[in-house]
Formats: structure tokens, C-alpha cells, sequence
């Protein structure tokens, strides 16, 4: 019997190497596996790359990975200067490239798809496209864009059965579906745990054949 | 003479851009004043609201004591739905804005040039830190882009010019911007003067603008 | 107030001009709009495109559509040699372009998407690349690809309200929300007319912004 | 003693592959024999069946008179499905076979070479129709490619061969390959042969085969 089912974050995330590339859905704090976080800063990987939508409000369990040192590398779209990811940054402790919200999303998107690379308009006419490497289709100048796959993926989840087949809720929805396609290993937080066959096939927003591991977090 | 004009205030910019878009349109509205034209559309004119981290069908923000932690905006503000509004995905949230999906996108911005260049992320070209968020893809994607901005910088200096001083967005995708001081539209031409605040002259205007201005 | 219900197929595909790149949903005759098939039969427009899965068996619509001349190029992932689609293809009377069945949604999705070119390990290694741009990433070779977008897509929908959201029922689903967003005019015809608002917002699978007309044909 | 074999039918060579899938794969069965694995794995061994038209979680075919006519596999043959199933649409679908996320992949093809190249879909090179389907992306994407097919023509031809003499479907990703006679694998060396059926030998396996043939 399949059952992906964990009993804490710390077996989830058991094993997870130093050097890794971790997908990290969210939109602000809505949609972003809290727990699986909490659960990576206490399991004590390092030299992480973390891939997010932002760098984080100072306070939150983003900054809190990013100020203890543990990630190498952030690639993200938007970080405030005055922020603790800003000032890591510009005081060179923290590797950095930023990456538009679109162009992130479907580079995530090709990980997951098997798309080894694509073209997009995004960008291309901006300091983003220095050094690299661009083409002109249909009259558009179009920048050359590769796949960013994880080696885990932390997803937010509202609904989840043994399977690991996910339901998300309102806008929690976000990075979480793609993210879940693009890493090797795929965890899942869920805050309702349901039995197999209750999600209708029509409304499964991403099926268990991604997820690795589900762990329940009720209220 | 100069002084017998008063600038619009941020409401009244909004609102000035929410008379232009007419029923039926798909709209992306920015950070900032571009999110509060949403409050200036009337009620019974259908407008969809798009917002970047998943949702077709924005509505106003709820009461206080209605706020629902799970449904957000691209400012990460909570929001409510619409009749009719749906959720996706980012990334065929960015294929709406990428696609040609929407009939427009609403910025804010540094500056804007007379070619239609958007600067609005940056002002120096390698700073180490960047907030660009979605407004690239925004900005190239939409089938019009619009610009809410003030007319001049507090040390008086234009924002509409013959070229941005400051790194783009995007190039040559601006249609139309809204001033506190003017409506213009990005031309072939240039910019042309569409509509300017009572008591103040076309001279005035190009006064306090860098890049020419033409009339309508 | 938006409402983008046609009484009749006739007004739907009113005015599809001749040379129109028509995307046909359906996987066999599931998910296929038939009523605004027929309708495109007697609107009349010729030396069409049509972009679909399959060649169609003898005697369905798409057959009927070939066999009256009325297409000009047939791109598509199967077509039978014992078949109208085949016969005319052999006798050179249709052209013909073959796309896998992967590579074909995925080239859809990207008109949709906004994406001028992509990668693909699809058909690198096959006859289906001779004369054509490949190129080796992650020392795998890729053909490169380009989006197919539709002056016109016909969809097959369940349910659909005044602002043209759609769902779809079971395996009805395949090719009808990719090729929804990859043209230009996309007319539904759905099942069900239901109120806006009675489909939850969690479970619209194709948004009506990338819809502009819908027939309600019920049984 | 050529004669005391009985080689496999359409069903045993299905039952054969059957038992080498374990549970919680996820599985993709090609048109033909392929799609016959199902029926031969046991009940209790919960196995994840993709069909490439948006199916995650294929069942058995439904009683004739319980066929639901929205519900289809890749061969347009009505299906059921089993509890935990997914629905998705034909991009996304892609996404799982090109994207990796296919455990095994399981297709019938006219021939397979010692490196692993398969040729499933026409006997010419530049045949004026084709019938490609989904075969080249399933071919390309699954962790494991296995193949289903006679040992031989029915003129007596290897379909096992040094080089394929029909035009690719793909190259190098065949890694197991039934037959009515033996299993074989895929491996650097070549064909080595994991199994052949009772009351034939190696010898007379080879003598079948064109390619060379390697013990286990």
C-alpha cells in the first residue's frame, strides 16, 4: 500500500545533503510550508540554494534560514533592500540572482515539463541579458532561459490523501504546483489529511506521482 | 499663473486612469496607485482584475473582521473575489500576463521615455539588491501598458524623457501615462498630450517635462 | 455586463476567414465540439490549417471537414494510412506536418504562454529532426520548437457561464485549456449553461478571460 | 528439440512484464500488449497507471454496461478509474512523461537495437503519413523504457538487432525488452539475456536473434 504519510518534519526531511537546491513555494507567508521550515532550519543542511518568490520580511523563517548562514545562494525575484536578505546581499554574504516572477515560474515550470531550455521576450531588453545569450523570433529580441529544478521541494498543501495527491486553498495555490513537478524530492505539508478517493479526480490540484512525503499539520 | 493649478493627488490619478477602461477588460494592476484604480471603476462596469500570484477576478479588500489569511494580492494584501473569479498557478498566472492575455497592465514607475522605455525597478544599473518582482513580465506581456505617475521627481525633475536615465523594464511598451498633471500618450510621434489639469497651460506642461511634448 | 453567449454556431464563427489556423480539440471523439465543427462545415471558410491530435476516423467531422477540400494542411501526431486523412495525405492533396503528440500540446501551450521557442529531447535523435535546429544541452540533444497558435480554437467545455469559465468532465479535458488560450478566437460549446459564480473559483479549469464565445448545446 | 518450447502468447508476455513492476511505480502502457500489463497485476499491488490523454490512475475497462462515454484511455478504449485518480490536460500530461516523473514507460515496438534504440513507428524513413502519437515523448521521458514484442517477424527476421534498420522512435533508452521467448536487458555489453523460456536454450535463442547475445 502506498502511503506517503510521515510523522514529522524531521523524517521528512531526513537525509537532505549539504549544497542542496531547495524550491521553496509561498507568496509571502501565504502558501509557504512553514513547518517543512522550521523542520530544514533544525535538520542543519548547509550551503543551500534556496529558490523563492522573495527574500523575506525580516523575522520570518526565510530570513531566519538566511542569517544563520545557511544558504549559499538565493535566487528569487524581488528583495527589499532594508530587509535581512537585502543586507546579506549587498554586504556580499549571500549569493544572489534575481530572476523575474514570470520567468522564475516558467523556469521552475520546464524542470518539472522537461524542457531543457526556452526562449522569453522577459527581460531581454534589460541589464538581466548582459553577457547572455539572445536571439531575435519574430522581430522580439528573446533571452535564452534554463529549467531551475530542486533537489527538494518544501509545498503548502490544504488537502492531502496517502497518495499524496494535494488540494490548496485560495491563493496558497501559487509556486506550490510547479514546485511539486520540478525536485527530486518533494515534501508536502497538509492541513487536512483526507482519505484516499475524497479529493475528486477533477479537482486534484497536483497529483501524488510528485509528492515524496506528506506530513499533517492541523491547526 | 503657475500656482492656480492643483496637481491630482494619488485617488485622484487612480481614478482619472479607472475612467478609461472600459467594460470587459482583463486588467493587471501594479503595486501602489495602480491597485487603488480598482476602487474607482463603478460597480456595475464588469472589469477583471488580474493579480499576479494567481487570481482572475480580484475583488475590493474584505472588513477587517472578514479577512481570509489564504487569499491575497500581488502586495500581498488581503483581498476578496469577485463573481466569476478563478485561481491558477504562477506560472500560467505568468502566461496570462506573458501570453497576451491581458488587455492591460497598470504600473508605477521612476521614469518612462518618449520611445515607450519603462524604468521602474532600479536606479542604478547594478545595484546588488533588485525588487523587480513581476513587472517585467508584466511589462512586455500585456496588450497596452500604462504608467501612473508623479510628473516630476521631488527635486522637480522630469520623469517623462527622451530616454530613462535608470535601468528598464521594458522597452518601447508604454502607451499611456497618467501624470498628476496630464494624460499622454506614447506615439510615433512622441508624446502627445491627451488631457491636462484645469489651469494649466500646454506650455506650462512641456515647462516641466524633459522630452517634447506634441498636442492631441 | 459581459456575456458571451452565441444563439447559434453561425454566430460564433462568423466571419473565420479563409487561411485560418483552426485548433480542433479532442483525443478520438472525446472533447471534441462537434456542433461547432459542423458549424465550421457550413460557414464555409477554406484552405485552413487545423491543428488536432489525429486524423480522424472515416466518417467523423474531421474527415468530412478533409475530404471537402476545405483544409490545406493537417498538423497533427496520427494519421492512419487506411484513412480519408491518410489517402488524401499520400495523394498529395493535404499537406501534412507530424508533430509527437508531447511536443504538440507542448507547442500549443507555449503560443498560449507567451513563448517564442523552446528545447526538446522529443524526436532530437529522429528523421523528424533532419534539416532542422538542434543542439545539445546537458549533453542531450534537443530540437527546437516553436509555438502553434490558433486564429481560432474550438473547445469542448461541460459547464460554462456568462463570462465564458469552463470546466470539463473526465478525460474531456485533454487538449481543450491549452488550445483555449493559444488563439486568437476561442468559442466553447458547453453542456451545461450554469450561473456566474456557480463554478468555485478553485475549480474554473479554463477562465473565460481566454474565451469569447460559447454555444450552449444541450443533448 | 527446437520444437518443445511453447513460446509465450499475447498474455503471457503481459503477465511477464507484470510481475517485474513494483509497487508504486508510476506507469505509462503503450497501445496493444502493453496496455493488456495491467490486467495482470495483482489487485493488491497498488500501481499508478498514466495514459497520456490526462489520466493518473487508469482502472480496468468498465462493464459494457457502465461505459462512461467522457472516459478514455490513449487507445479512445473506455476505462475506469481507481480511487486516488487525477485528471490533467494534455500539456500537463506531457509534463509527466518528458518531465521524468514516469517510472516505466512499457511499449510495443517493430524493433530494438543492442544500444537500446527502439523503432516503433514506421517501417520507411520518410513514409508520406505517420503514426507517431505519443510514442517519441513517452520513449524520451520515462526513468525506465521497456518494450513488449515478438522475438521475431513473422518471416522468422529479429526484431533484436545490432542497429534498427526502421526509423527511430527514439535512441538508447530501451532498458528491458519481453519477448515470446526470453527478457532481456539493455546493458553497455549488449542484450543480456535475464530469462528464456522452458525448453528453449541460449543457443537456439541466439540463433533467433541478430544481435549477439550476452548470459546473465
Amino acid at each position: 500500500m502506498i502511503d506517503k504519510f510521515v510523522r514529522s518534519a524531521a523524517e521528512a526531511l531526513d537525509g537532505v545533503p549539504d549544497g542542496a537546491t531547495v524550491l521553496l513555494a509561498g507568496f509571502g507567508d501565504v502558501g509557504m510550508a512553514m513547518t517543512l521550515l522550521e523542520g530544514l532550519i533544525e535538520q542543519g543542511a548547509r550551503d543551500l540554494v534556496l529558490v523563492c518568490n522573495s527574500g523575506g520580511r525580516d523575522g520570518s523563517a526565510v530570513a531566519r534560514l538566511l542569517t544563520l548562514g545557511r544558504v549559499r545562494k538565493l535566487v528569487c525575484s524581488f528583495v527589499r533592500p532594508a530587509s535581512d536578505a537585502g543586507r546579506l546581499i549587498a554586504a556580499g554574504k549571500l549569493e544572489f540572482e534575481v530572476v523575474p516572477q514570470g520567468t522564475l515560474a516558467e523556469r521552475i515550470r520546464a524542470a518539472g515539463a522537461g524542457i531543457p531550455a526556452f526562449y522569453t521576450p522577459t527581460a531581454a531588453d534589460t541589464v538581466l541579458a548582459e553577457d547572455r545569450e539572445v536571439r531575435e523570433i519574430g522581430g522580439r529580441l528573446c533571452l535564452l532561459e534554463y529549467p531551475l529544478a530542486g533537489d527538494l521541494a518544501l509545498v503548502d498543501a490544504w488537502e492531502a490523501d496517502r497518495w499524496g495527491n494535494l488540494t490548496y486553498r485560495d491563493t496558497q495555490r501559487n509556486f506550490n504546483p510547479i514546485m511539486a513537478m520540478a525536485a527530486k524530492r518533494t515534501v508536502a505539508q497538509t492541513k487536512h489529511a483526507v482519505e484516499l478517493g475524497a479529493i475528486p479526480p477533477e479537482h486534484v490540484m497536483t497529483s501524488g506521482i510528485f509528492v515524496h512525503h506528506v506530513l499533517h499539520v492541523p491547526d | 499663473m503657475a500656482d492656480s493649478f492643483i496637481p491630482l493627488d494619488r485617488d485622484g490619478m487612480a481614478a482619472r486612469a479607472a475612467r478609461d477602461i472600459p467594460e470587459g477588460w482583463v486588467v493587471n494592476l501594479g503595486i501602489g496607485i495602480p491597485t487603488e484604480v480598482a476602487n474607482f471603476i463603478p460597480a456595475d462596469r464588469e472589469v477583471i482584475i488580474h493579480s499576479e500570484n494567481g487570481v482572475i477576478g480580484a475583488g475590493p479588500a474584505p472588513a477587517p473582521e472578514a479577512v481570509n489569511p489564504y487569499l491575497v494580492n500581488a502586495g500581498t494584501q488581503p483581498i476578496t473575489l469577485v463573481r466569476g473569479a478563478a485561481y491558477v498557478h504562477h506560472a500560467d498566472s505568468f502566461a496570462i500576463a506573458r501570453g497576451g492575455h491581458l488587455d492591460l497592465t497598470v504600473l508605477g514607475a521612476f521614469e518612462v521615455s518618449e520611445t515607450g522605455d519603462i524604468a521602474n525597478w532600479a536606479r542604478a544599473a547594478h545595484e546588488p539588491v533588485a525588487q523587480i518582482g513581476g513587472a517585467m513580465d508584466l511589462a512586455i506581456g500585456a496588450k497596452r501598458l500604462w504608467v501612473i505617475m508623479e510628473h516630476t521627481t521631488k527635486e522637480g525633475g522630469s520623469r517623462l524623457r527622451r530616454q530613462c536615465s535608470y535601468p528598464l523594464t521594458a522597452k518601447g511598451t508604454v502607451k499611456r501615462v497618467f501624470t498628476n498633471l496630464a494624460v499622454l500618450d506614447v506615439t510615433p510621434r512622441g508624446f502627445v498630450v491627451r488631457d491636462i489639469i484645469p489651469g494649466l497651460s500646454f506650455e506650462d506642461l512641456q515647462a516641466r517635462t524633459e522630452a517634447v511634448l506634441y498636442r492631441d
